[in-house]
C-alpha cells in the first residue's frame, strides 16, 4: 500500500508540486483501498470515448491540469454526458475553457468518470497541527459544514472507537441514523474510510500535510460508498 | 524510573534551598519559611549570610555535610546554571527552578533554557520550571513554594500558569477545596504533564489529576501517557485560548476548519481527559473522585426546596444526565414520612420542615431504588426553628454508610456561611461537598463520564 | 399609585409583627428579633405574652394606639385570615404574610388563599406572600424576615423562592456581594414581579432587578411592565425550569405552571429582560450596573498574568463580545514604561512585577483610547515581595477617576482572601469586582447587551 | 380582514369542526393579505379545466376534505400534471385515493394550484401557552426544524424589531443572508408575514389554537415569497 502511494507521491514532488490534482490523489487513495468511483484517464479523445463506453454513458469528464485545482471555477467539469458525440464536443470546449481560465496550463489529461448515484454527503479530512500531529475530521457535507461548521476532530492515528465517536458526536449524525424516514446510511463503509485515512497518514505523515475528500456520498447500509472527489496537498 | 524520580519532588529526605533569603522582599525568603518545618532536614543556601532565619547557612550546595534530595534554586538568574552544576556534583536528584528569565524571554532565553536542561541530564537530575512558583504536597507536608499552604485534599492539580496556579490555591484556601499536590510547572524545561501524569497516576494520595494547560510542546507524548492514565485515574484538563481563532495558513477545506482548540480538545477527548470549561468546573470534576463510580447516568436528587433542586436539574440535563424513575415502591415509602406537601418524584422535594432523619430516611431509600445510580442530596438554609447546622449532614452520611452500596453521592449546600460546618462533615466523611448547582451537576457527569469510559475498556 | 402603595414594604413609619414571639423556635423571634432595631416604630403583637423580648406586646394589631404601615403576618395557619381582617380595621396598608399553606396546598389551600386576596382587596390592603421569608431593604435598615441581614448593595433581588433566596442571601454574605432589597414574593397572591419591577424602576437605591422566577401566572402582564421598566433599568432574570426534567421538577413545586422554556426565553428577549443562566450569573450581571453603559462590544483586558486574561477571553467570546484592537499609539505607549516581557497587544499582560503604578498608567492608556468600549481589569496574587494588597486596586481607580470618560470598567481579583481588601476597595468606588473570569464576562456581557437595546430604543 | 376571516372561521365551527382544510386556511390567511398561490377550489371536472388552464399548466391538484388532514398519506396530492387529459385521468385517481383512504370521507373539492417556483424554505408557526398567550415560530424548514430543531419564538402581538431578531438569531441564518453564494433571501417578504401573521392571531386569538405555514418558499430579494401549505387549529 505504502509503496504505490508513495511512488505517486515522489513523483509529482520530482515535478516539483506540493498538490496532487484529483487523479493522482485518487491512486494514493487507490493504494489504501478506499473505495473510488470507477475513472479513467483519457489522454487524447480517442481514450476518452473508449473508456466512456466502458464505463457506460452518462458519463462526466474532469480536465485535469497541476495548474487548475479549483476546476468549477476554470468550468473544467462537464457533467451527465450521454453519447459520444457530445463527449467530442464537450471535450473541445474543455479544453477551450482550460486555455482560457490558464494559457499556459499543463494538461495530464481528462479524467472519464460514471454519474455517480447522489448519496448523503460527507466529508472526510486531514491537517497538520504543530503539537499533536495530524488530525483526521469529519463531518456531514453541505449546509452542514458551510454554515454550521458542524465538524469534529481526532488525533491520526484513531481507533475504531474513535471512528464510532466522531461519527456519533456531530448535531447532524440523525441524518445518517435516517431521521428523516430513509434508511440508515452506511455508517461501517464510513468507519472503514476514517481508519483507512488514518492507517494512509500514519504511514506517510512525513510527505502528506493536508487533505480533503470531499464529497463522499454514503449510500444505504449494506451499499458502501462513494469518494467523488479528492484533494492531497504535500508539505 | 521516572515514578522513582519524581518522588524526590514531593517527599525528600533533604532539601537546599539556594537562595534562601533573611530579606523579606525576596522570593527565597518566602520559600525557606514555607520549608522550615517540613519533616526532612531543609539547607539554606546564601553566599553571604551565616544563618538564615535563625538557620545555619551553607555559601555553597556541595558544602552540606550529608546528601541533598532535592534542591529549590531562586537564586538571580544569572546565578541559576551555576547553581544547577554545583546541585549536579553534590548529587542532588530533583530541582525546582523558581527564577524566571529563560524559556519565555525569547531566544536567548531559551538557548540558556536549552544549556540548564543539558547540565541536567549531564548529572541525571530532573528539573521542574524554570519559572515556576514551585510545588507542595500536602500529604507530607512540604511547601516548596513562595505561596500559603493550600488545603489537603485528594486532587493533585499542576498548573501551567504559576500566577493562576497561587490564584487557585488562595481561592481554594477561602472555599475549603483541599489538594493532594500543587505542581507549578512553569516552562517544562524538563518534567512536564506527561511525566507528572504518568507519576501521579501511581499516587494513591491523589484521587485525581487536574490541569491547567496553556500549550502542550509534545502532544504525542501527552496522548499516550494520558491514554495510560484514564485507565485507572481520572484526569480532568482545563485549556485557556478555546476562542483563539487558529489563524493558521491553510490551503484546505479542512485546516481552516480545525482552529486550535479543536486539535486540543480531540487530543483530549480521545486520551480519556475529561474537558472542563472553567476554573470551578476543574475543581468541581476533580474534587468528585472520593466516591465510587456510577453504573450508569440515572441521577436522584433530595431537597428542601423546590427551586434548587430544578436548578439541578437542568444543570445535569445540560450535561447529559438523566432524572432517575423512582420506582412505585420508594415513592410510596417516601410517602409514609414525608408531609403531604412534599414531592416524592424525582427531584424529591422533602420540603424546608425536613430534619436530619427525614434526610437520612429518604438517602436511605433512594440508594437503594435499583433505578438509581447516583445521588444527589441538596440542602438549602438548614436553620430552621431548632435545627443543628449539621444534621442534615449527618443524615446523609449516616444513610451512605448504612447502605454502603457504593452509588456515588454528591452534597448541594447552599447558605454560605451558615452550611460551612456541614460541608465540612460532608467532606470528613468523604462526600463532596458543593455550593452551587453547575458545580455539583459537572461533578456528577465527571463520575458518570469517567464510569462510562472505564466500563467500556 | 402601585409606587406609593408599595413604599410601605420599605420603608414604613411603623410595623406590626403579628406572631411575634419568645420562643427562640418559632419564626415569629427571628422576626422580631430582626425589626426591633428598624429606626420606625415596631409593635409584637401576641395573643398570649406581655413582652416579647421585651418589647410591650399588643393582644390584637386594633389594639396599637398609633398608625400601622405594615403588618408582618407569622401566626400560624388558622389565625392568618383572622389577623388580616383585623389588620384591615387598624388600616394597615400593606401586609406580608410569611406563613403557608395556602396556594401551595392545592384546591382548598388556593380557595383560602383567594378569601385572603378578597379581605385585602376589601380593606385595600396589598399583600406579599403568603408562603415567603419575608422582605428586606438594607438602605432602610428594615429586615422584616427570619433571615440575616444582607449586605448593602444596588441590586434588588426577588425571589419566587423563599429558601433559594435565603440561600442566596446567605451566599452573598459570604462573597461580599450586597442587595439594595430581597422580596420573596411567596404564592404571590397579590403583589407579584409585574408590581415589583414598576416599583423598583422608580426606586434610586436599586439600578438592577434580579429575578429568580419559578413560573410566571400572568405573562402578558409581566411583558407589558418589564417592557416598559427595562428601557430605563435592567431587568436580569434567571429560569428555573430550562430542561425537560427541570421543568418536571417545578410543576411538582409549586402552584404555578412551568411553561415549556422556548416561551419564557421569547417573552424575556422581546420585553428587554436579560437572561442568566446560573445564580452567579445572575448576581454578576446585575452587580455590573453600578458602572456607566459601553458605547459598543469592544474590550480591553489588562492582567498580571497571561492565563486569567485568555480565560477571560475566552469567556468574553462565548458572549459575543470582542476583543478591541488596541491603536498603535496606545501599544507603543505602553511599551514605553512595561517591561520587555509585557504582552501591548491586547490582553495586555502587564506581568506579575506589574505595580499599583503600572496599573494606573495602564488602565489610563486603555480608557483613553477609542477603540475601546470597556475595560476589564485583572489582578491575579497581588501580593508579589513588597505589594500592599491594595496597590493595584488603587492605581485602577485612580485612572478611572481622573479619565473619567464614561466607559464601564469592571475587575477581576482572583486570589480569595488575598485580593479581598482590593475588591472592597474597587466595590466602594463603585467598580464591580469579580472572582471569576466567567462572571465578569458575564457582567460585560449585561452591560453591552443593556445598552444595545437601550441605544435602538 | 377580520371580519372575512371570521366568517370563514364561524363556518367550519358551525360545522362542529376544529381544523381547517388547506383551502379555508388559506383563505383565512387571504383576508390578510398574506402571499399565496393563484390557486382555485374546483367543485367538479370541468371547473378543474377551466381552473387549470387559467393558471397554465403544469398544475397540482390537492384534494380537500375535512376527514383528510394529512394529504400526502392519503395520496390526495398530485404534482405536475401537464395537460386536459392528464388531469382528467388525475382527476379520478385522486377520489379513488380518497375514498380508499378514507370510505365517508366529505369531499369540499380539488384545489386547482399552480407548480411554485422552488425558493428557500421557511416556516411560520402559532402556538398556545397558558401563560403568555400565543407565541409566534419561526424557522427554516427541512433539516433545520426537523434535526436541529432551529426555531426561535416570540410572543405575540410582535413589533417589527422582533421579526427581524428572530430571522437573525436562528443558526440557518446565512442560509437566508446567501452564504452559499446565492442572492439573499427576501428578508422584508419574511418580516411582513410574520406581522401579518401576528396581527391575525391578535385580532383572532379567541378562535385560533395553532397555526401552522409549511413550507412556505422565499424568493430572492424583492423577489417575495408564497405560503405552499397552511393549517388551522381552533379552539
Amino acid at each position: 500500500m505504502k509503496e504505490e502511494a508513495l511512488k505517486i507521491i515522489k513523483e509529482v514532488l520530482t515535478q516539483g508540486r506540493k498538490a496532487l490534482v484529483e487523479y493522482e490523489a485518487k491512486q494514493v487513495l487507490k493504494a489504501y483501498d478506499l473505495p473510488l468511483p470507477e475513472e479513467k484517464l483519457a489522454k487524447n479523445l480517442d481514450e476518452a470515448i473508449k473508456y466512456a463506453n466502458e464505463i457506460g454513458y452518462p458519463v462526466v469528464m474532469k480536465l485535469m491540469s497541476p495548474q487548475i485545482l479549483h476546476k468549477s471555477d476554470a468550468k473544467v467539469v462537464m457533467l451527465k454526458i450521454k453519447n459520444d458525440e457530445e463527449l467530442k464536443q464537450k471535450w473541445e470546449e474543455i479544453h477551450e475553457n482550460a486555455r482560457k481560465y490558464k494559457p499556459d496550463a499543463e494538461i495530464l489529461g481528462v479524467l472519464i468518470a460514471p454519474m455517480l448515484k447522489p448519496g448523503r454527503e460527507i466529508i472526510i479530512g486531514v491537517t497538520e497541527d504543530p503539537q499533536f500531529g495530524h488530525a483526521l475530521m469529519f463531518g456531514l457535507g453541505g449546509i452542514f459544514v458551510e454554515i454550521l461548521k458542524d465538524v469534529t476532530f481526532r488525533i491520526i492515528p484513531i481507533e475504531e472507537k474513535d471512528a464510532w465517536a466522531m461519527i456519533k458526536s456531530i448535531k447532524g449524525y440523525p441524518i445518517l441514523a435516517g431521521a428523516r424516514g430513509e434508511a440508515p446510511a452506511d455508517m461501517k463503509a464510513i468507519v472503514d474510510m476514517m481508519l483507512k485515512v488514518s492507517q494512509l497518514i500514519d504511514d506517510l505523515k512525513d510527505y502528506i500535510k493536508e487533505m480533503d475528500l470531499n464529497p463522499i456520498f454514503v449510500y444505504p447500509e449494506g451499499e458502501g460508498a462513494v469518494i467523488v472527489d479528492a484533494r492531497i496537498i504535500l508539505k | 524510573m521516572i515514578v522513582k524520580m519524581l518522588d524526590y519532588f514531593f517527599t525528600p529526605k533533604s532539601i537546599a534551598v539556594l537562595g534562601a533569603s533573611n530579606d523579606p522582599l525576596k522570593l527565597g525568603y518566602e520559600v525557606f519559611k514555607n520549608l522550615k518545618d517540613y519533616e526532612g532536614k531543609v539547607y539554606p543556601i546564601n553566599i553571604k549570610e551565616e544563618t538564615v532565619q535563625g538557620v545555619k547557612a551553607y555559601k555553597n550546595v556541595k558544602n552540606i555535610p550529608e546528601d541533598v534530595d532535592l534542591a529549590v534554586i531562586v537564586v538571580p538568574k544569572r546565578f541559576v546554571k551555576q547553581a544547577l552544576m554545583d546541585c549536579g556534583e553534590k548529587g542532588v536528584k530533583g530541582a525546582i527552578i523558581i527564577t524566571a528569565g529563560f524559556g519565555e524571554m525569547g531566544e536567548e532565553g531559551k538557548r540558556e533554557e536549552r544549556e540548564l536542561v543539558e547540565i541536567a541530564q549531564k548529572y541525571g537530575i530532573r528539573i521542574i520550571g524554570p519559572n515556576c512558583v514551585g510545588v507542595m504536597d500536602t500529604h507530607s507536608n512540604m511547601n516548596a513554594t513562595f505561596i500559603m499552604n493550600a488545603k489537603k485534599g485528594s486532587v493533585a492539580f499542576v498548573s501551567q500558569s504559576g500566577a493562576l496556579g497561587a490564584g487557585i490555591v488562595y481561592k481554594t484556601i477561602k472555599e475549603d477545596i483541599g489538594f493532594s499536590k500543587f505542581i507549578s510547572v512553569g516552562n517544562m524545561a524538563d518534567v512536564d504533564f506527561a511525566d507528572l501524569m504518568e507519576y501521579l497516576a501511581e499516587d494513591n494520595n491523589s484521587k485525581s489529576i487536574a490541569l491547567y494547560i496553556e500549550g502542550i510542546k509534545n502532544g504525542k507524548k501527552f496522548m499516550e501517557i494520558a491514554k495510560k492514565v484514564s485507565k485507572k485515574k481520572p484526569i480532568i484538563a482545563l485549556k485557556a485560548g478555546k476562542s483563539e481563532s487558529g489563524a493558521r495558513a491553510a490551503s484546505s477545506h479542512t485546516g481552516s476548519l480545525a482552529g486550535s482548540y479543536a486539535i486540543y480538545d480531540a487530543a483530549f477527548r480521545q486520551s480519556g481527559v475529561l474537558v472542563a470549561e472553567t476554573i470551578d468546573d476543574l475543581l468541581s470534576m476533580a474534587r468528585a473522585f472520593t466516591q465510587p463510580l456510577p453504573k450508569g447516568k440515572k441521577v436522584a436528587i433530595m431537597t428542601n426546596a423546590g427551586g434548587p433542586g430544578v436548578l439541578t436539574a437542568d444543570q445535569l440535563d445540560k450535561r447529559g444526565l438523566k432524572l432517575a424513575d423512582l420506582k412505585e415502591e420508594t415513592m410510596e415509602r417516601l410517602r409514609e414520612f414525608l408531609p403531604p406537601m412534599a414531592a416524592v418524584k424525582n427531584p424529591v422535594d422533602m420540603i424546608a420542615s425536613a430534619r436530619g432523619e427525614d434526610y437520612y430516611k429518604t438517602a436511605k431509600l433512594l440508594l437503594e431504588d435499583e433505578n438509581v445510580d447516583m445521588l444527589v442530596t441538596i440542602c438549602v438554609v438548614p436553620t430552621f426553628a431548632g435545627m443543628t447546622p449539621t444534621e442534615h449532614a449527618e443524615g446523609i452520611a449516616r444513610a451512605v454508610k448504612e447502605v454502603n452500596n457504593r452509588k456515588p453521592v454528591l452534597a448541594l449546600f447552599m447558605a454560605g456561611y451558615v452550611s460551612e460546618k456541614a460541608r465540612e462533615l460532608l467532606e470528613k466523611e468523604g462526600i463532596p461537598a458543593y455550593e452551587r448547582p453547575e458545580d455539583v451537576a459537572s461533578a456528577a457527569y465527571a463520575l458518570a463520564a469517567f464510569a462510562e469510559r472505564n466500563l467500556e475498556v
